[in-house]
């Protein structure tokens, strides 16, 4: 087994890493940029390597940097977490070069599932089912028309090097296709470097529901089952559950699904974890969309129903370590829901709030999982993606776990930003969420379901109260010195 | 102690005496409270009222947030009544403000640059989300006042449309 | 079910109820004495009752108000927690007489295993085997003499009404009886008001083990096995996990031990939650001590490893539904243990150290959960019990267990006080511990194995270095005003 | 700059410049550090020093925790040396002092009483554990500082034997 890992990531992945790192008895080396110096994974690893600038470009993205990071704490390990460098064959074939092992899939497998125009081509000779469309990236419009009309309106636009929404378009009309095919390509260039753009059915209200697959390098494969990730806004999950709705009304789908899974993952020579991606439609067909080759952010609600720890297992499988659970070893036992608790305001367009957190109170108790990357006094920057904290719930039944889910949001106070927390106890409440009849369409219907807040005496009255008294001592904080607030703590100053 | 109030965008009052605190909207509905409160935290306390336990915030907005429920406040004593402000008409000069913290990452007009409704100005960028405020109106560029590259907070005036 | 329910009790274990209540859609009253008007229960429940000054004598104790704070807050049952009056027979009465309902067992059952001495006449007859010993009071010196002589020494003074360590003495010589009958008695006296104690044969080094069972109003009774709570200091256990190494070994000893438990509780004609407490000798022959007709503080570890949640049953229970769990159905599944957090010096003679806690970092992760009574900038009162929060860890196997739980505590942080949290890193490292050899011994031969920490030149250059620092500005802390704080956060303020 | 200090009752010294420390114990062994340090809470620190990462924690005590491990420490800044104690005599006067904050619930000695070496003076109670101070030699009392009943604070003088 591995010394030392370096973990090339920061936020609530990075910490989850260290923990893993920590309980299996090896070293860990965070990394920082200029404004992560006092995060949380810096506190908790064994060591920490200085990158650069703030921007991820100077930093979280730089290659040589992390090599030689690697290299001057002598780490014999690079865990990528995910998003940055993850991804990213050549970073795979840099750690491989430099003697570091890359705790991950073989360089080879994220080149070739990294195309998501390979990725469905590799898909459609292993046998599994993907969405019509075009396998090869638009090289001229009539060519896209021909293959539009054929597949039937509406088509979506996707980016091949592509991942979280950017770089798609759903295009209605032929009259459209021009336009969103400019705009989707060169959004890809930007956020890519690559415009290529392929065309595909849209599949209506579909699920999203992926696959867990973990392999070792011994031509072991095994599924873990699903994770339904249908409620998405701009094509990033928010909320992810295990099992699926669907699949406990019909459990075998999660064995077909799983078989297709595995197939694609075999002829892609694939090992350590990996997820596929799947729309299911509503007379239950799934279609292959691209592999994440990588450990996903919903990673712990399949964790919490198979008892199994999957950053565990990279790290062995990385070091050579064989699988040595089979396939009817995995058990999967209650229900577990996971929210992206995001600094944004989900009241208006999801704008971004960074800044400092000043004060956290974090949920937690009996079937309460919380992974998180921030800590009260912590300046979230503005520099990175707003996810601060996964928070997941785990129960016997999905109503158990929705109810301790509710129970644990109910709990978490996190001041001085804004966040999306009171939208989860909005959505755990709808009718439509409860019965699971989930789509990726569920958060642009939504709003349309959302109760007007119906004013409430009660809570207006405390809110006056509580304004009054605050402007009654407007001075109280400023006067109220720190050595006092030390001495007597934070009552005396703010009551 | 009297307070005038808008709650939520509606006037209301507050009388405070002791442990007890009396609000009234202008709509005529009010409520009595026997409360007690206890910090707990900063800009965070306990609140009981009549016997049910509520959890209030002071958000830096100035909002209330009360068991999550997140109100619009604003008080006046009556003594210094001066501090009431009236919502302000919005012809004229417009100023495009940053809608949050970020990043200026391309400034798409100069100053005296004439402009069309809903024209593209400035794109801030945060947490790898971009945002284009867009001119409210046809009119004339005044001034920009940051440039791309700059670091913004929310509020910001970044330009100023005529 | 209910639709409201008081909390007649204060710190994690209010919590802990208060969250079970809110998972199942039940209004909470909290209740709280004077030093307790900021608490996390208060906090969190819905409805909270103040019942008087901080001396539990005038609060937590007093039935009268408890029942009036349910009257008026119109709530139909009451959750007694652990501790306080939980065990108090006269207190289960009290609710009935005012048409509340108790949730836990019948009256007669708490009064009935309240005594020791009738509880061990009653395990006798169910067929389960006891400690040799009296199996009623001590009426005079002579026969206490000669029942010494016939066990053999050492023997065990017991309170009969007792618990928690309090009025028992280990008496190794016939010369010492006469004066330790004398102490336990009248320690037994102040704290029970009862001051009759009986004698047993002193089970040399014998593991604690006890035995969770739950039965329902309609007869139906399982049990859903052990924890091991041997690590005790002053007969307060302080580490608990479940399943018992020793059952690992020899899982027959559990179905033994919990056919055991369910004849006495049969007999005793038992329904809601309840533990038998039994010693476990080196040749695995067990005897039961005692019952506990409530709660356990340690019951998370079972929770863990079974998936039930204990207190949403005792409210089913309470509230006449029938227990749909079978003997068959439970099972046990992986390694949970426990750790007990006190506000309590280990080094100085685990001495308490109430105050207010200025800083509070808290584990989280997979595998971790913390039930807590506090928060930063609680002032923790010295009126009650040291016990802040218990932390426990659940993993595949002990070993993933143990390192999870040594993974959490590195992370717990809690400013202003002492607690024994550094303690709990030192014995999950000790070796007797590991291998799971435990026995009540083992706080009293652990120190002996301690480790005096060797001198650490790189730990004490940084703390000679934050010593400096902190002297070179000793004013900065006192000199920012709490609007700057405020405005830059903790960071400017303590750089 | 640099500082004596007595670390963990062991004489040390402490150089410091810039972003590097050098620590030399009086028996010898010596460590440099390059050190950068990041407040991350009320009187506690991320510590980086050669690469390694540090969470360090002032206590109310004075004592530093350095990754859950306490030290205690003392600084003598050179410019104010009157600064450093000596480890004072234990004869004659001896005080008797409240080893934990508690509540006194018995006070077994009076003004002016003999009493012997190992004799329980005074009994205060804290999370339901009672704690009896006894007296360390025998002598008279000089003066009792409580009473039953008292609140008392970690440290406090509770009695004075002579």
């Amino acid at each position: 087994m591995f010394r030392k890992v370096l973990v090339a990531n920061r936020g609530e992945i990075a910490v989850r890493v260290i923990r893993a790192l920590r309980e299996t008895g090896i070293a860990s080396v965070a990394v920082y940029s200029d404004v992560d110096r006092a995060s949380l994974a810096v506190q908790l690893a064994d060591e920490a390597a200085h990158l650069g600038p703030a921007a991820a470009s100077e930093s979280y993205l730089r290659i040589d940097k992390i090599i030689a990071a690697a290299h001057s704490h002598r780490a014999d390990a690079i865990h990528p977490g995910y998003g940055f460098l993850s991804e990213n064959a050549e970073f795979a074939e840099a750690c491989a070069a430099a003697g570091i092992v890359f705790i991950g899939p073989p360089a080879a497998a994220i080149r070739q599932m990294g195309s998501k125009t390979a990725a469905r081509q590799l898909a459609i000779a292993a046998g599994a089912p993907v969405v019509p469309g075009t396998v090869s990236a638009v090289t001229n419009l009539d060519d896209a028309k021909r293959t539009a009309e054929q597949l039937g309106y509406p088509v979506l636009l996707k980016a091949s090097a592509g991942g979280g929404g950017k770089g798609m378009r759903r295009v209605d009309r032929a009259e459209d296709l021009e336009a969103a095919i400019r705009d989707a390509s060169s959004e890809a260039l930007r956020a890519f470097h690559n415009g290529d753009v392929y065309i595909e059915k849209l599949v209506v209200e579909p699920r999203h529901i992926e696959i867990q697959v973990l392999g070792d390098q011994h031509g072991n494969l095994i599924h873990l089952g699903e994770r339904e990730c249908s409620i998405q806004r701009r094509h990033q999950k928010v909320i992810e559950e295990c099992p699926s709705p669907v699949m406990s009304t019909y459990p075998e789908l999660r064995e077909r699904m799983g078989e297709a899974a595995l197939r694609i993952a075999r002829a892609a020579n694939y090992s350590n974890a990996g997820t596929m991606e799947f729309l299911v439609d509503r007379e239950r067909n799934f279609y292959f969309l691209e592999m994440n080759t990588r450990l996903q952010v919903e990673h712990p609600v399949t964790e919490l129903v198979t008892g199994l720890d999957l950053v565990q297992w990279q790290l062995k499988i990385a070091a050579g370590e064989k699988l040595t659970i089979r396939q009817e070893d995995v058990q999967w036992s209650g229900s577990a829901i996971e929210c992206r608790i995001y600094a944004e305001d989900p009241d208006h367009q999801y704008l971004p709030s960074p800044g400092r957190i000043t004060e956290l109170t974090e949920p937690a108790g009996p079937g309460v999982r919380l992974d998180s990357g921030v800590y009260e006094g912590w300046n979230v920057p503005l520099d990175y993606d707003p996810l601060l904290a996964k928070l997941a719930a785990w129960g016997p039944s999905r109503e158990a776990a929705m109810a301790r889910l509710q129970r644990a949001l109910s709990e978490y106070v996190i001041g001085g930003i804004r966040t999306n927390r009171a939208f989860f106890r909005e959505i755990l409440d709808d009718e439509v969420f409860r019965a699971g009849t989930l789509s990726t369409a569920f958060l642009d219907e939504f709003p349309g379901r959302r109760q007007s807040a119906k004013p409430d005496l009660e809570a207006e009255a405390i809110a006056a109260l509580i304004g009054a008294l605050a402007q009654k001592k407007p001075t109280a904080a400023r006067r109220g010195n720190a050595a006092e607030w030390l001495k007597s703590g934070r009552e005396s100053l703010f009551r | 102690m009297k307070y005038e109030a808008i709650i939520d965008g509606k006037p209301a009052r507050l009388e405070l005496s002791g442990a007890r605190a009396s609000y009234l909207r202008e709509t005529g509905e009010s409520l009595d409270l026997e409360y007690s409160i206890a910090a707990t935290g900063v800009g965070q306390w306990s609140v009981l009222a009549n016997g049910r336990s509520f959890a209030a915030q002071l958000l830096s907005s100035g909002e209330v947030s009360v068991n999550g429920r997140v109100i619009r406040v604003e008080i006046f004593d009556p003594r210094s009544m001066r501090g009431r402000r009236n919502a302000t008409g919005s012809e004229g000069r417009q100023t495009i403000v940053a809608p949050m913290p970020g990043r200026v990452i391309r400034v798409l007009i100069e100053a005296g640059q004439e402009v069309e409704e809903g024209q593209g100005l400035i794109v801030v960028e945060a947490m790898k989300m971009q945002n284009e405020m867009k001119s409210p109106k046809a009119g004339r560029v005044v001034e920009v006042k940051t440039a791309a590259g700059a670091t913004v907070a929310a509020g910001d005036i970044l330009a100023v449309i005529e």
